[in-house]
């Protein structure tokens, strides 16, 4: 089976490392072929090394808090550039404090984000929901998981 | 111009001064002089190093939060009920994370839809757009002791502003604002920002203004060894000391592990006193900081005060002369007022009801006196590497790999070296890298994590060190399997 | 009928049951072989005994809280709730104290307020008006082994209703349930009621059913010294087993000093083996039960959350086999069922994080050896003054002030003893009234108490008391004088 | 200056010694003539001692929850037993769990209390209602309070 291609990363001005290296490692062991990008990442970048690798889906983490001004008008970028249709998640600390999350997955929702996911999801759960968008079959068993 | 732990020469520091103070229209309000005299009308009360050195004699464990918003009202809002409900000893300004970056036309959009919207769309305090009267409104409002606290890789601009500002105390370092803050910023460019930080606070204790500087301790907060972390607080602190600074806080992120954690706190005043010395600073004060757990936080508030208070329990015991709290909100988000404040209480509480009570344990010493011994292993390397020079010493180290954060996000780190908890949940290393720990040294802490992986029933591997990280968020400190 | 350390002969313990069974309607429901066949079909997980002896071998400290509310549909959500959201290991089932005063016509009033208002009017469960179909619809409700935990000089009915009804455990004991307990309940009459109330549990040991028992270990939770409530642990566990109880649990209330509050959970095991073995009950298991801070709580939440981490790292540091939860709203009111499992998540987060951690220190040891020694002068003088019978003994040395419970309600007891905290927070005795410790100890405790009484510059008083009396709701440890 | 009297105890099957004890002490130093009926009191014995003594108040503490229950119609009977008008005061963790005071001190007053004191009242606040309401002047300086 081919592999599917994700780029990921950790959006703006954000540092937080821990995790996007954890989600690398658990996305590469769950048999994506991955383009991390690490922290830092402008939406400019993301969306040239879609392009450049031709990615199924881009997997955002925003930590620090200010995701929701960094996320606005990733998706028509993404659709300006000729991704239309391109797989976009974000997950992580996406708003600034403890804020409802069914609030905070409809704002995200609507600036085009596919899925969104709040804080703590765990690993086995983002692959999951990748396996399923991409149409991807599960290895039949693990024994460890991350 | 070639890196040296060297005092800035006066016309050097005042032709980049020139140049800093015109990189955003806030800079040019900064006269050096008015600040000193503002300074000088300031309370002893409201003045950072007399606070901290009150404490450290009369051996009391102050308390300090994190926090920070867009709006200047909405930022003294919080500070005050931080004050009078958290009964906060010390308090901070947390800068955004756009400022950090030096993008102040963004913290500008930050702080228009915070207006806006009326709550905060900046996940701190922006004091370079909001300039020096911003931060004095701030200092005035305020009736204890207030520091800036950020992760700035350059912020010569934000150290003009908020000195002149009026602040008392600066938080951060050329490596300890850059390997767990930037990706891509050489460590020659920081270190020679952070001098110029220094050279600055330097000026103002010249002319009679004492500013308390605080090395950034915990790192990436990420299962960071105490001898990492040590040896770059005393390095900052040597760094820091060459330019003048007198007033010295030397921090340590929490592990866990009591015996270690109050180690940790004894041998770092110890080391940086050694080092200090042995370098020819002997007018230097130093105190020591210790943060509540750095790493993940379980989501469940009653869990997250769990942790809080045995960081509290640890700072106690440890006679660190402040610690620097975290609120039930951690995994969350930025805490509210309310929930920055609870953090504070249940801090006090603890720290206060340990107070009277000491701390013996012959654990202890035998943890102190590894920690020294493997600070002095890297140390001694990096200024072998340094040829003498700890500035270059330290540039040098990170290439080699001598000196390595784990889970950092600098590409100017190596990343090879891997800790994990030992049996009784004490942070060692698992893989050294190029850290240069000697064979006595190394075999110990593989030892010690082969205990644990014994009891586990596995080989100690990377799949330990992940399980790790997210232990004290699933309720424990050592990530043992499940089942 | 005199009183004395001798198994109930099976005549008497008859005539007594049939009196007691037909004290209220309910009791008529009894029937001792079906009820044995009841527990002998309950799963192992429900047994009590069983998941402390596991407990103890693996060195698990296991989490209970405190909870009982007047109807039987919203006890079972409640204890359910704490099963699911707090993860208890083990439950209680609270009595109220209309029961404990065996009031039962009250209790009926308070039910049917309850009914009424919709929100519990008792602070319990009343069992006995409940009856033995209530008490089995919580035990068949819940997964976890679930013990009575009351306060009732007078148990006789309540203990045949709820064994019956299926509870694997009981708390109480013919001293710690009449001292603190009552007022004007002779304690001839609490150590035969108890007396009755253990040979009960041994019929179901000898029937083959393991029913735990528990003396309760506070007392009056106030500045209790540990030599206190250990000797009266020891003697209850002494007439407990005569009377055939084979598994006990002896507790001890934290006073919040670190190293006293190890060495005497550590200490109470030791002396309690000791004291069985001496006197011929070997085949006794002894598990251990730490309270958390059993006296004024603070009003503050974040604060009690400080209150209660600090007990659950004392308790894990202690090795104890279970801890007794205190809750946020402790110092306000009964909890409500979130606030009950928010003090169970609290400490079981700081209890895992300390599990895998071993606290030794040299003053734990030494704090071991007072506490040992002093509970066997006391211990040694009450047998001395029953002639060699401990039964008799208790009731004497109350008499003479050898056993001395601070605060105590109960006219049978002297008072006359007073403690106090000393400069590192241990609790000493100040006044000794006619507790029988050497002169050596006595003088230990002057100099200790002493040499805070020179640190706050005031002579040692009933006023020092009752500063230390309020310190921890106050936010401190020991009450020293304010300003 | 005569000493005012008063009638303090612990109501119904309440055992809860140690504020009892303070209180007592408290009182006694504060100036007052003090008839302490320790714990588990019956509104009986409460009027019993008031009459005895011809006391000027009655402080009742209710500490365990059942404070509701056990107050009941205690002014009745004060009425009834010839002590119209005595001053009543009642304080401690008067219900069960935590609600909110105004309401609590409402129910109270209107079963005839005079004063309603919520959990961990200051001595000194206690004393200092009793002077005002019994017209005694306050001793002019203490060098410790409680
Ligand atoms: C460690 C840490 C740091 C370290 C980071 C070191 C480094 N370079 O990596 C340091 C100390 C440097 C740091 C700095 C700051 N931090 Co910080 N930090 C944390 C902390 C404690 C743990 C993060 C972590 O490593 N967790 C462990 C990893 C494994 O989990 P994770 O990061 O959550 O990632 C997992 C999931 O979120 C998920 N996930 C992540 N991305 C995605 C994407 C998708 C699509 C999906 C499905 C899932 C997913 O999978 C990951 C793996 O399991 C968190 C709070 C917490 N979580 O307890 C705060 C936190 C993230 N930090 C915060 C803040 C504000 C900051 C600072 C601004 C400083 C400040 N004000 O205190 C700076 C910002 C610096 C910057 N420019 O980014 C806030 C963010 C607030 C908000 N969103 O409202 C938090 C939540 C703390 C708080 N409550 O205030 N921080
Ligand atoms: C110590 C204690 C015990 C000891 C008491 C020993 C003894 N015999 O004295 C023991 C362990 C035996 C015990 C037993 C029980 N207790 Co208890 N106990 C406490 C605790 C922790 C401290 C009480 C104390 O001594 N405080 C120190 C003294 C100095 O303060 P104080 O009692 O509050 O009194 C002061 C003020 O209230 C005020 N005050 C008192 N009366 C009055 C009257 C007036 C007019 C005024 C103005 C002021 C005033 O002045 C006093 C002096 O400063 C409290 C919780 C807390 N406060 O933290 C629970 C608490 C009172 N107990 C409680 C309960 C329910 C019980 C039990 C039913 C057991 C259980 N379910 O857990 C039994 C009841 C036994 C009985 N029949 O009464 C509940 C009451 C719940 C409620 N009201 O909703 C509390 C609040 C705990 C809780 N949150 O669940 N308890």
């Amino acid at each position: 089976m081919e592999k599917k291609t994700l780029v990921m990363g950790v959006i703006g001005a954000d540092v937080h490392a821990v995790g996007n290296k954890i989600l690398y490692y658990a996305f590469t062991e769950a048999g994506f072929n991955v383009i991390n990008l690490g922290v830092l990442v402008s939406q400019e970048e993301f969306i040239a090394a879609a392009i450049e690798s031709d990615a199924d889906a881009i997997v955002v983490s925003s930590l620090y808090g200010h995701g929701e001004l960094d996320c606005r008008g990733l998706r028509q970028k993404c659709d300006e550039a000729g991704l239309e249709g391109i797989l976009l998640y974000v997950g992580g600390n996406i708003v600034i404090g403890k804020q409802p999350f069914p609030e905070v997955e409809k704002h995200f929702k609507e600036m085009g984000f596919d899925r969104v996911f709040g804080p703590g999801t765990p690993v086995e759960t983002t692959i999951a929901c990748l396996y399923e968008d991409l149409g991807v079959t599960p290895p039949p068993k693990e024994d460890e998981t991350v | 111009m070639e890196l040296k732990n060297k005092k800035i020469p006066e016309g050097e520091f005042r032709a980049i001064q020139q140049e800093i103070l015109t990189g955003w229209p806030t800079g040019k309000d900064v006269n050096f002089e008015e600040a000193v005299a503002y300074h000088k009308a300031l309370p002893e009360s409201k003045i950072f190093s007399r606070k901290l050195s009150a404490a450290k004699r009369e051996g009391r464990t102050l308390t300090q939060p994190r926090a920070g918003v867009a709006l200047i009202d909405k930022h003294i809002e919080l500070l005050t009920h931080l004050q009078n409900e958290g009964q906060a000893d010390l308090l901070p300004t947390t800068i955004d994370s756009y400022t950090r970056q030096n993008r102040y036309h963004e913290a500008d959009i930050g702080i228009e839809e915070s207006i806006k919207t009326g709550k905060s769309a900046l996940n701190g305090f922006p004091a370079v757009n909001h300039g020096i009267a911003g931060c004095r409104a701030i200092i005035e409002a305020i009736d204890v002791p207030v520091q800036i606290r950020h992760g700035t890789p350059d912020a010569r601009l934000l150290t003009e502003i908020s000195l002149a500002g009026g602040f008392t105390s600066y938080e951060g370092g050329g490596i300890s604002y850059n390997i767990p803050y930037a990706k891509s910023v050489p460590l020659e460019k920081t270190i020679a920002d952070w001098q110029y930080a220094d050279r600055l606070v330097g000026f103002y204790e010249e002319a009679g203004v004492p500013i308390n500087r605080e090395p950034f301790g915990p790192l990436t907060g990420t299962l960071v060894p105490p001898c990492i972390s040590h040896a770059v607080a005393v390095i900052e602190a040597l760094l820091a000391a060459e330019q003048g600074v007198k007033n010295i806080s030397v921090g340590y992120g929490q592990l866990g592990n009591l015996n270690q954690d109050v180690a940790a706190i004894r041998s770092l005043a110890m080391i940086t006193d050694e080092y200090l010395e042995r370098y020819g600073y002997t007018d230097c004060e130093v105190t020591t900081v210790f943060h509540q757990w750095m790493g993940g936080f379980p989501q469940d508030e009653a869990q997250a005060f769990g942790v809080i208070a045995w960081g509290s329990a640890a700072a106690a015991f440890s006679g660190a002369t402040k610690v620097i709290t975290k609120s039930p909100h951690e995994a969350m988000g930025i805490p509210t007022k309310e929930a920055n404040a609870q953090g504070l209480r249940c801090t006090k509480q603890t720290i206060s009801m340990l107070s009277d009570q000491v701390y013996h344990s012959e654990d202890v010493q035998k943890e102190i006196d590894i920690t020294l011994a493997e600070t002095r292993c890297i140390l001694d390397k990096c200024f072998e590497l340094g040829e003498g020079d700890i500035a270059l010493g330290a540039v040098r180290a990170f290439q080699a790999g001598v000196l390595d954060v784990p889970f950092a996000p600098s590409r100017y780190n190596a990343g090879k070296m891997l800790p994990a908890r030992d049996h009784f949940g004490a942070v060692r290393i698992l893989e050294p890298g190029a850290v240069p720990l000697s064979k006595e040294i190394l075999d110990y802490h593989r030892e010690m994590i082969d205990l644990r992986a014994k009891a586990e029933k596995r080989k100690a591997s990377f799949q330990m060190v992940i399980d790790d990280i997210y232990a004290i968020s699933k309720g424990r400190l050592v990530g043992r399997p499940r089942g």
